[in-house]
């Protein structure tokens, strides 16, 4: 028996076909897409919010596609403690929607930014990141306008104490520099879970680093723990 | 009533609004001088139709709450005039239509 | 009186025919074809029709010299785009397109909107865009209006491009005193599709369906309207009528999931890009191709403003709209797509037998034109003109003697680097999504740019290039030598080229030392395309890039596609490693006529360019893919213009 | 005078305002009806340090033209108030200019 494996389709998702591939491509695993008019979650045991520019992300990145009739069903589906995966405008959407706290607001460099970029993982301890070692660097793309990450003081440092931050941006050392943060984002964050470590929202895309043709196949481990989580 | 709505959002205090830095720092190097603490929000524009004023600013206030600003990040206000009225939008600065 | 009645029923005088860039003679062969004297809306839309634009009326004699045929090709120029075979069932479709001058009135916009146009032309043949690339030109970048153009046309390539979800892989910037009044800004996209999926613009037969897919008709960059303004229309309607569109990408997201989807599963029977001339090219050209008839109902036409009159309707540019032709057994599906995707469709009008375009408003008739006329009778404007005495100075430059006496060779090179043209392009292509849709085997900061053909062992390799300082100083061959050097970053990948696509962008060819420059290109062009085995299988022409500066410097941009037989053979460029041997493949000897090095550091514009060894150029191509293919090369780098990524990046923020 | 500057940018009326047009559909789809014409514009806030009122005038009006607003699509006003009065900008809407 394949698991299936939600891929969400709003208007404007461009990443699906990366992220269908990239679920398909593990072991065992049947992706299925989830258009946004529907309710019906399909008999899927995890889902994944992809990333693109969902209503144009018109007004606020994210903001416009959490009141749509699916994500309705997919904030239910988290709350039961189902594996949710947010990449970049899925990120997004998983604060705008309240999963996740926090926000993500214009780059501080105001460009959108597409580069190769080091991550540092910083828990294991989710579905996502347990096939990878605390500490370990990886090399994702990312690619945002909207990605610097903030949140009150006491919410980071909240997270910071229950080992809620899940990817840093860091140089090919490790270390969490300015120069290495390509939106300024506060404590250098990438990606955080929620409290029951089931839900994860990052904006540097492990759909494509799924392949050393294209320069790093670091993003496997995610897909292959979203689907074993799931099954 | 019909109303003319107006919302403004803009980034907390105290948050950082890069996009007004980098306009500040634009202008400054055109030549403009002692201009500060710029800060770009949103003017938001519309026509409501029905309803009591007050039932109307309630529901523009959830509007604002649910959509139209974050509160994790963002201030708003807005402001209604009775409708027929398109002056009141238009007025001051004959530029704006 | 409304407007649009008044507009209506306005007299065709001879000012206003003038005012439509219509010349006497021209006009008298609207009436003989006709039968009749046109009324205005007819004025207008032979006006647009018979314009350099739509109809290439002084171009499209010289560009038949372009060699077209190949056993490759697929699909070559007169449809929206071009199309290649690449092997295994599969075609790439390709098309560069030309939005200089909105982008100089409103940079932002202007260059969002020419990527949304380009991409249109791309998946209205039933191909998923796949890639982008962007060629610009500015004026110097110490010129503060310069940095601004260059900071806003780059935002609006990249949030279109990146919204869109299509990566943009390559490109090249150019800073340049000659395009300070008149910037220009370029773009490619390639599309892919299995041969089956390749689509016309065709109305099929009498009786069909026309249907508008997409945004509602708006008064964007209405053709005419300052003519307009002064034949007495109120005031208040004119003076707010934007030249320039905005562009709406995520509408254009939707508008390209659907006309795949839309071909996918068989609901149309023809669709066309409403982009630049609206619905009255996209009609017309439609039912040129197909030897129909098609009349249109202008009132059912969904309009973003009222009281807009026919004239305006036909002539809006309007982005983000496809004009679509079903029969009613596809109708249903076709209304069932549009509705998931949320786009609105309205059946406008049908195909006639009759071969003429008839549009009417209501019940009444405002346009009775042969569709031959419109397309197949545009004047055609052949000129002999001879060679301007300019060139003569130009090229009498030679180097006088022990003229680089005293110069330190390493300052200079440290001053060519640094010069913005030469410099590194990052801060631009950083804005750039260029792995989207997960394709990208090598991004911008190459020679070309490498896609994998997913399910294949495949690749194909794209590049634009364009010299107009070479072209100015030598136009034949600066033509040529795009075309080589286009053909060159090909082969410094492992890349056997394919075909082109070009984008010629000139002054004003009423005037003779453009015409001439155009002609001369257009040779060059020619003679390396097939020199080099790569017809034109698309394009675009831009005229009238002058300003009060002048003109630009003649600039045909050349984008090539290549393939790559197996990826795994591409040639890497930063493959070196330390101790491999450095060899140099071709090579002109010393040349500085024309080059940066005059430019950047001496300050000259003038010589000539090196030679263009066409013959020379193909074997050194051939050499390396065979080398390569041996296994015999490790990095490979094209030996132009290079760009060390090292140098400091070209930035509008450098204040410079 | 030092005064508090806001500045309202917004495209021209006939323009297409795709933000506009989306956030619109959407709040038609979460439910609230009746809201038409939707625009969103830009609002702009900073101070302005040193000059007479018509002087900081003419210099606001000159830097919307040059880089706040681009003319070709956009419409711009303005208003001013006096600085120190710090709740000018912070209250109700169209009390704003
Ligand atoms: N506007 C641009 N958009 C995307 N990529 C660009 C742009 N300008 C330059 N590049 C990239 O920078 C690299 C160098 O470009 P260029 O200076 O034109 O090199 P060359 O002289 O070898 O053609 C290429 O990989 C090109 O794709």
């Amino acid at each position: 028996m394949s698991v299936r494996i939600g891929v969400v389709r709003f208007p404007g998702t461009n990443c699906d076909r990366d992220v269908f591939d990239a679920v398909g491509s593990v072991e065992g695993s049947e992706p299925v897409w989830l258009w946004h008019k529907e309710r019906d979650l399909e008999g899927v045991r995890g889902i994944v919010l992809a990333g693109g520019f969902s209503f144009g992300d018109y007004l606020r990145a994210g903001a416009i596609a959490r009141f749509s009739p699916i994500m309705e069903e997919v904030v239910a589906f988290a709350r039961r403690g189902g594996p949710v995966l947010g990449i970049c405008n899925g990120f997004q959407i998983l604060t705008e929607a309240g999963l996740l706290p926090g926000a993500l607001m214009r780059n501080d460099r105001i460009t959108f930014v597409c580069r190769d970029q080091w991550l540092k993982v910083e828990t294991t301890d989710t579905p996502f990141t347990r096939h990878y070692s605390a500490g370990q660097l990886v090399r994702y793309t990312v690619a945002h306008g909207e990605g610097n990450y903030v949140a009150e003081e006491e919410v980071l440092d909240r997270l910071e104490e229950e080992g809620r931050v899940a990817f840093r941006y860091v140089d090919e050392t490790g270390a969490a520099t300015d120069a290495a943060n390509p939106n300024g984002s506060l404590r250098n964050i990438a990606g955080i879970r929620d409290e029951g470590g089931n839900i994860l929202g990052l904006m540097p895309h492990p759909d494509r680093a799924m392949s050393e043709l294209l320069g790093s196949g670091d993003g496997a481990p995610v897909f292959r723990g979203l689907v074993e989580a799931a099954a | 009533m019909n109303a003319r709505v107006e919302v403004f959002v803009q980034l907390k205090p105290g948050m950082l609004d890069p996009q007004g830095e980098t306009l500040e720092r634009a202008l400054e190097s055109m030549g403009y001088e002692g201009v500060s603490g710029m800060r770009v929000g949103k003017w938001i524009t519309f026509a409501v139709e029905g309803g009591e004023r007050a039932e109307i600013e309630g529901r523009v206030d959830e509007m604002c709450r649910r959509l139209l600003a974050n509160p994790v990040i963002e201030t708003y206000r807005y402001g209604l005039a009775e409708a027929g009225l398109e002056e009141t939008a238009a007025d001051g600065g004959e530029e704006a239509r | 009186m409304s407007p649009a009645t008044a507009l209506r029923d306005q007299p065709v005088t001879d000012d206003l025919v003038e005012a439509h860039g219509i010349t006497p003679a021209e006009y008298q062969r609207i009436v003989d074809l006709l039968g009749r004297e046109p009324n205005v809306t007819e004025l207008g839309v032979f006006s647009l029709m018979w314009s350099e634009h739509c109809g290439y009326k002084y171009s499209r004699a010289r560009l038949a010299e372009l060699p077209t045929e190949g056993p490759q090709v697929v699909q070559g120029p007169g449809e929206n785009a071009g199309a290649v075979d690449v092997g295994e069932g599969l075609a790439v479709v390709f098309k560069m397109e030309s939005h200089n001058h909105p982008s100089a009135v409103e940079p932002y916009q202007g260059a969002a909107t020419g990527v949304g146009g380009i991409l249109r032309d791309v998946f209205t043949m039933g191909a998923r865009p796949i890639a982008l690339l962007d060629s610009l030109r500015f004026g110097e970048l110490s010129d503060p209006h310069a940095r601004y153009l260059f900071r806003n046309v780059v935002r609006g390539i990249g949030d279109y491009g990146n919204c869109v979800g299509v990566p943009t892989v390559g490109g090249e910037v150019v800073f340049d005193d000659a395009y300070r009044g008149n910037p220009l800004v370029n773009a490619m996209c390639v599309g892919l599709l299995r041969h089956d999926e390749l689509t016309k613009g065709a109305t099929g037969a009498p009786g069909n369906g026309v249907y508008v897919l997409g945004a509602s008709t708006g008064r964007d960059g209405i053709h005419g309207a300052s003519l307009l303004a002064s034949s007495e229309l109120s005031d208040d309607t004119l003076e707010s009528r934007p030249t320039v569109q905005v562009g709406d990408p995520f509408s254009e997201k939707l508008l390209l999931e659907a006309t795949l989807e839309l071909i996918e599963r068989d609901a149309v029977i023809g669709i066309q890009d409403m982009g630049a001339a609206g619905l009255t090219s996209s009609s017309s050209e439609m039912a040129s191709r197909s030897g129909t008839g098609i009349a249109i109902d202008v009132a059912r036409v969904p309009r973003r403003e009222p009281a807009m009159p026919p004239y305006e309707v036909l002539l809006s540019e309007s982005q983000e709209r496809m004009l679509v032709v079903a029969d009613d057994a596809k109708e249903p599906l076709l209304m069932e797509i549009a509705e998931k995707w949320d786009l609105p469709c309205t059946r406008i009008g049908e195909v006639t037998g009759d071969g003429t375009w008839r549009v009417v408003e209501d019940e009444v008739e405002v346009c009775s034109i042969p569709v031959a006329a419109l397309v197949d009778e545009v004047p055609k404007y052949v000129r002999e003109v001879g060679r301007p005495a300019y060139l003569d100075e130009v090229q009498a430059w030679e180097p006088e003697e022990g003229w680089l006496a005293g110069r330190d060779p390493l300052d200079d090179l440290a001053t060519l680097l640094a010069a913005p043209t030469i410099a590194c392009k990052r801060w631009a292509w950083e804005q750039y999504d260029h792995h989207v849709q997960t394709n990208t085997v090598l991004g911008p900061g190459a020679d070309a740019a490498v896609l994998r053909l997913r399910g294949t062992r495949r690749g194909i390799a794209l590049t634009v290039d364009g010299n107009g300082r070479w072209v100015w100083c030598d136009p034949r061959t600066g033509g040529a030598l795009a075309v080589a050097e286009a053909a060159r970053n090909l082969a410094a990948v492992g890349a056997k080229p394919l075909a082109v696509t070009d984008c010629l962008n000139f002054g004003n060819p009423e005037k003779d030392r453009v015409y001439y420059q155009f002609v001369e290109a257009i040779r060059g062009i020619a003679e390396a395309c097939r020199a080099l085995g790569t017809p034109v299988v698309s394009g675009n022409v831009s005229f009238y890039n002058e300003s009060s500066t002048g003109a630009v410097h003649p600039t045909p941009t050349i984008g090539m596609v290549g393939i790559l037989e197996d990826l795994e053979k591409r040639i890497r460029p930063d493959g070196a490693l330390p101790g491999d041997i450095l060899v140099e493949l071709g090579g002109t000897g010393a040349h500085l006529g024309a080059s940066s090095f005059l430019k950047e550091v001496v300050g000259t514009v003038a010589g000539r360019p090196p030679a263009a060894d066409l013959e020379a150029e193909a074997a050194a191509g051939d050499a390396v893919r065979a080398l390569s293919a041996a296994g015999l090369v490790r990095a490979a780098r094209e030996r132009a213009s290079s760009s060390p990524s090292s140098a400091r990046p070209a930035s509008p923020d450098d204040g410079a």
